[in-house]
């Protein structure tokens, strides 16, 4: 089984993503650029952090319409599984392949901090490998990252248990105090309701080694790993 | 065809909260503009674009915005104006 | 032969030449290399050529008595950064630069365009970034101006750095009014390449091509290396137009397309267009490589129409490059940069007469003979005198200052400078900075003395921070000097790692007034001093003159930016407390040296005394027995003494991690000769606070160096709060209050400030 | 004291570069909209705000663009509409 990284221009955890799939975890992965028309044989496909187009515009706006978005979402329609990291997520939304918007921190400020998230749902291939309810620490670095849905859109997401992460306080509770960037109802991460497809603002790439702060992001491929590879 | 300058505006939709239109109207208060009582901010796109007709000009700009310059999830978009250069 | 005047430019006349800043002197000169009158072209060349920030005309006399070479030292001053290997065929290029005047008239833009260009100027080395530091200086918090910069600036560094990817890891930041209206923006870069990769700014071989890479030059900061060098004053405003806009999107290509085009073997040379544009860039990388060049003008890619050729080579249009190709491989440049979806336009070529020519088309617009342009700029010497002023202040008896009854508090007085803007957290900032992103910051800021960088696929790891304390360096210029460099050396050793070298950004008012240039030859002359003694040379700088406005120069700040080496990763140590039990050392000695503190500035509004000294032997001997208590896993902690003293430091480590706190014990009572506010609060150099299991080890460790230490106190549980014994008082406070004066001080402050809430694309002017 | 809604776009200064806009034009080629020939973004911004009479409306906004909304050194703006509410 193999992960293929996209490229796009001005992504910068591209690098990271790959180190954590192919160091941290030991699996095979294949960088994908974004004016590439087919994944090259990838079971699963990241869409990394970073500033695709300078998040001109709106963030993820314009990486959308890369030619290689064409393959991923033909992927992602077949269940391929795609994972969206912090821009990787604002262009899952932008695209439709996820619900909801990503607007711009309540505080207006670019936010980098480690944060606490809840394992909301461990029944996703994404998060097989945690805890239901387990606290995380894991870093957030945006600028736009306010989750945001219509009420009818996120009644949807609750009743479907799309909802993966929350941020929550040291204690487990989901309190204005530990939301970073205002979301609605302090969502970090959501899954698609065929559960291939998720999107999450933290950057679980970065904390996959005991150096570098912890390894509770490791989970998170760990997880796909062995949904995909059984 | 004609060059045309064609002025959109997109703006949060209605209830989707506008903290940097919150940031600005405290801010004018602090300054002392105390007969300001609200402040909603967008984007002002000038797009300078070859057309056979204004109605041809608008249109296009339509399709831009509704493709690529708002987001209909979060945002409205109205044409302000269409100018031949 | 040469250049003729050009329809529709203007008469040189003397008022133009006055314009132009060049005195009757320098443009004496200039007609006497030319052998005639120079054209408008020429002068606008020559005018940003010899302007100081170009030149160094001020300074470079001074800058040569610096010590630079070291047999790690792989390039030394006069690129665009400095080299040093670091083991296993790596190498780090890094520097800093400053951009003070843009972020003064235009913080978000000139702090966003500050970074821009100290990022170019170390991937043109054929170095991957990999850490951002920043060092800035402002006036008091009190002044909603300066809450308007601060804000400004800091949302332009970390807007720029976090697009770009690079993490900002490290800086230092002070405030005090001699700032106001002058705020100092200096940037650091740091990044790792294999020494193999490492390529120069230097035009080879007669027949290579010149192409100008990377964004469209627009009509954008004109002028700007001249505006560097004149002094802020009113007519500074009329002059904004000069202030560029930076786009970190491009700069992101534009890196990744200089990192692949340097590792394709098609070109020779790469230099950033920084200051003064196309002018500098072609005129420096001719002379570096003693050839000339041809340029023609009229094939820059330009974003606007009708520009002159004057205009052209003087624009400081952000992220461009200018790159020497081997001839017959333009083509494949040009490839490259398409796949980053960048352009790149042949626009001159190495010739072999020893020329630097300037054409529009056919037509010769400016022609300098050889190298001249930029080896035959003046040089001056001015006088240098010390201030009878600061004579005065350093003279004044500071002992015999009365303490203010609320001092009566111990605890007051350690809260008041916990919560003084100078000390307490940056939290505010650098939360605005993504340090992460990358993966391979070991130690952010924050937690330890000095950031923390892993060098990938090895067990070592670079420690790197900016340091200076201008105060000092006002009061006694050449100690100043020295402690800057001690204290950069001191932080970068509490993490574990060996200082190897620095660079430097050495900010000061006008160097035409006898007391600044004494106050610059001073803490130039301290800095080698330190850097000598210390085994760091100096791998390049900047210098930034003119920090003046008519109220008065800023105090004289010559920022230190230094990398330090950790041989293994087991090594890396924090600043914090981690385990009630453990004893506390002090490693040096406190001495009755309340002169130029903090303390006095804050709790009493007074800017006087002498400087503490600096032992630079004993600094030495100082890093030397940490390292080896370190290397041996003896040390828990090591955290140095800086502003507020010992007993900011050991609050620090108490309480700097805010949901990891400890208390501490601490008995101070064997220095009964000292004053106690001194004792707490005085700056003596040369002090480290240690936690340890084996407290015989670490002075075994002293002992061996001649370092005097002394076993101090214990660590204690949180709740059990900070209690320092004196001879004959007391200071006690819970922790809780200490880490809100802290922690709290500067979001209290600027929570307060319409501006910071502003998004980024909607800051205000006002105030 | 009548209420008002009044418009104002602040706009890049022309000659300033508008990374912004360039990215959406190069974005809005790609996606096929050839005729397009440049793309500037701005603000728009409505402050609803007290005064006496559209004049006063407009002179009390011209004064919180010089003050805040508008930054001197690289954008100009324009009162886009004074309308009562
Ligand atoms: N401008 C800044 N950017 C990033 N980090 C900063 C900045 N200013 C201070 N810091 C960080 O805050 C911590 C304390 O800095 P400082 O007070 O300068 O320490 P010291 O007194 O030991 O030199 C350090 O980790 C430093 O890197
Ligand atoms: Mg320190």
């Amino acid at each position: 089984m193999k992960f293929g990284i996209v490229t796009f221009p001005g992504s910068n955890c591209d690098d990271d993503a790959y180190l954590a799939v192919t160091e941290a975890l030991g699996a095979t992965a294949e960088r994908l650029w974004h004016k590439d028309h087919d994944l090259r044989g990838a079971d699963v496909i990241i869409l990394p952090g970073g500033f695709s187009y300078g998040d001109y515009l709106r963030s993820g706006a314009i990486a959308r319409f890369s030619p290689i978005m064409r393959e991923v979402v033909e992927h992602a329609r077949r269940g391929g599984p795609v994972l969206g990291i912090c821009n990787g997520f604002q262009i899952l939304c932008e695209s439709g392949l996820l619900p909801g918007a990503l607007l711009r921190n309540r505080q207006l400020q670019f936010v980098c901090t480690t944060v606490v998230l809840r394992v909301e749902s461990r029944d996703t291939m994404f998060t097989n490998q945690y805890r239901e309810g387990q606290l995380l620490r894991i870093p957030v670095a945006h600028g736009d990252g306010r989750y945001t849905i219509d009420d009818s859109g996120l009644a949807r997401l609750e009743d479907a248990h799309q909802v993966v992460f929350r941020y929550v306080d040291g204690a487990g509770n989901a309190s204005p105090e530990a939301n970073p960037n205002g979301s609605l109802d302090n969502i970090a991460g959501i899954v698609n309701e065929r559960g291939n497809v998720m999107g999450m603002m933290p950057h679980p790439e970065r904390v996959v080694t005991e150096l570098l702060g912890g390894r509770d992001g490791l989970g998170v491929f760990e997880s796909i790993l062995a949904r995909v590879a059984a | 065809m004609t060059r045309f300058r064609i002025a959109v505006h997109i703006v949060p939709r209605r209830g989707i909260l506008d903290p940097q239109g919150k940031a600005v109207a405290d801010a004018l208060h602090a300054l002392g503009f105390a007969t300001v009582k609200d402040v909603r901010i967008g984007r002002h796109i000038v797009v300078d674009a070859d057309a056979a007709s204004p109605a041809d000009a608008e249109a296009d700009v339509r399709a831009m915005c509704d493709k690529l310059l708002a987001n209909p999830v979060t945002e409205d978009y109205e044409i302000a104006g269409v100018a031949p250069l | 032969m040469g250049a003729t005047p050009r329809a529709g430019d203007p008469i040189v006349t003397p008022a133009l030449i006055a314009e132009h800043g060049l005195t009757p002197e320098e443009y004496d000169r200039l007609v006497r290399m030319l052998g005639r009158t120079p054209t408008f072209t020429e002068l606008g060349i020559v005018s940003a050529l010899w302007s100081e920030h170009c030149s160094y005309k001020h300074s470079r006399p001074i800058l040569r008595t610096l010590p630079t070479r070291a047999p790690w030292v792989l390039q030394g001053p006069g690129e665009n950064a400095g080299v040093i290997a670091v083991g296993g065929g790596l190498a780090v290029a890094f520097k800093i630069e400053s951009h003070n005047h843009p972020s003064a008239v235009e913080p978000y833009q000139g702090a966003a365009t500050g970074v821009g260009g100290i990022l170019r100027d170390v991937f043109t080395m054929g170095a991957r970034p990999i850490a951002m530091l920043n060092s800035l200086r402002f006036g008091s918090l009190d002044s909603a101006r300066v809450r308007y910069l601060f804000a400004g600036v800091v949302r332009g560094i970390g807007d720029y750095g976090n697009c770009v990817g690079i993490p900002t890891v490290a800086g230092d930041i002070m405030f005090d009014p001699a700032y106001e209206g002058n705020p100092l923006v200096n940037a650091m870069c740091v990044g790792v390449m294999r020494e193999d990769e490492l390529i120069t700014a230097k035009a080879q071989g007669v027949g290579n091509t010149i192409m100008a890479v990377g964004a469209r030059t627009g009509r954008d900061g004109i002028h700007g290396a001249s505006f560097a060098s004149e002094d802020l004053s009113h007519e500074s405003d009329a002059k904004r137009p000069r202030v560029q806009v930076g786009d970190p999107f491009t700069e992101k290509l534009l890196l990744e397309a200089s990192l692949e085009l340097i590792r394709s073997g098609h070109i020779v040379a790469i230099q950033d267009m920084g200051a003064a544009g196309l002018t500098s860039s072609s005129a420096e990388m001719a002379a570096r490589g003693d050839v000339g060049v041809s340029i023609d003008v009229s094939r820059m890619p330009v974003r606007e129409e009708g520009m002159t050729p004057y205009e052209i080579l003087l624009s400081e249009s952000q992220e461009r490059m200018l790159v020497v190709a081997l001839r017959g491989h333009e083509a494949a440049v040009r490839g490259i940069l398409a796949k980053w979806d960048l352009e790149a336009e042949v626009i001159g070529e190495v010739i072999a007469e020893p020329v630097y020519r300037v054409t529009e088309g056919s037509h010769v617009v400016a022609e300098f003979p050889g190298s001249r342009l930029v080896t035959d700029c003046p040089i001056y010497t001015p006088e240098a005198r010390e201030s009878t002023e600061v004579q005065r202040k350093r003279a004044v008896d500071v002992q015999a200052i009365a303490e203010r009854p609320e001092e009566a508090d111990l605890a007051w007085t350690l809260r008041e400078l916990l919560s003084a803007p100078t000390i307490a957290s940056k939290h505010w900032v650098y939360r605005q900075y993504d340090q992460s992103v990358r993966s391979s910051t070991i130690v952010g800021p924050g937690p330890a003395d000095a950031a923390v960088i892993h060098l990938r696929g090895t067990r070592r790891a670079l420690a790197v921070k900016t340091d200076c304390n201008g105060r000092y360096v006002y009061l006694e210029p050449r100690v100043g000097g020295q402690i800057a460099v001690a204290e950069a050396a001191r932080n970068v050793a509490c993490t574990g790692a060996r200082p190897m070298a620095i660079t430097n950004c050495l900010n000061f008012g006008n160097p035409k007034r006898p007391e600044v240039y004494f106050s610059f030859r001073e803490a130039v002359g301290g800095m080698g001093d330190a850097c000598t003694a210390l085994g760091t040379p100096v791998t390049g700088g900047n210098v930034s003159f003119y920090n003046e406005n008519p109220m008065g120069a800023v105090y004289p700040t010559p920022t230190i930016g230094m990398v330090g080496l950790i041989d293994d990763l087991a090594h890396v140590t924090r600043a914090v407390f981690t385990t009630p039990g453990q004893s506390i050392l002090l490693l040096g000695v406190p001495r009755e040296e309340l002169g130029a503190s903090e303390y006095l500035a804050r709790v009493h509004g007074i800017v006087a005394g002498a400087p503490p000294r600096c032992d630079l032997a004993a600094e030495r001997r100082l890093i030397d027995a940490l390292l080896d208590a370190i290397r041996a896993g003896h040390v828990a902690s090591a955290h140095d003494c800086s502003e507020g003293g010992l007993a900011v430091a050991i609050a620090e480590s108490c309480m700097i991690s805010r949901d990891a706190a400890c208390g501490a014990e601490i008995d101070l009572t064997a220095w009964n000769d000292v004053s106690d506010r001194a004792l707490l609060f005085g700056e003596t150099q040369g002090r480290i606070v240690v936690s340890t299991d084996v407290p015989e080890r670490v002075l075994e460790a002293a002992g061996r160096h001649g370092v005097p230490a002394a076993t101090i106190g214990v660590v204690r549980p949180a709740d059990a709060g900070l209690t320092i014994r004196l001879a004959t008082r007391r200071l006690h406070s819970p922790v809780s209050a200490l880490a809100d004066a802290y922690h709290g001080a500067i979001p209290a402050i600027m929570s307060r400030v319409a501006s910071a809430v502003l998004d980024d694309d909607l800051l205000p002017a006002g105030n």
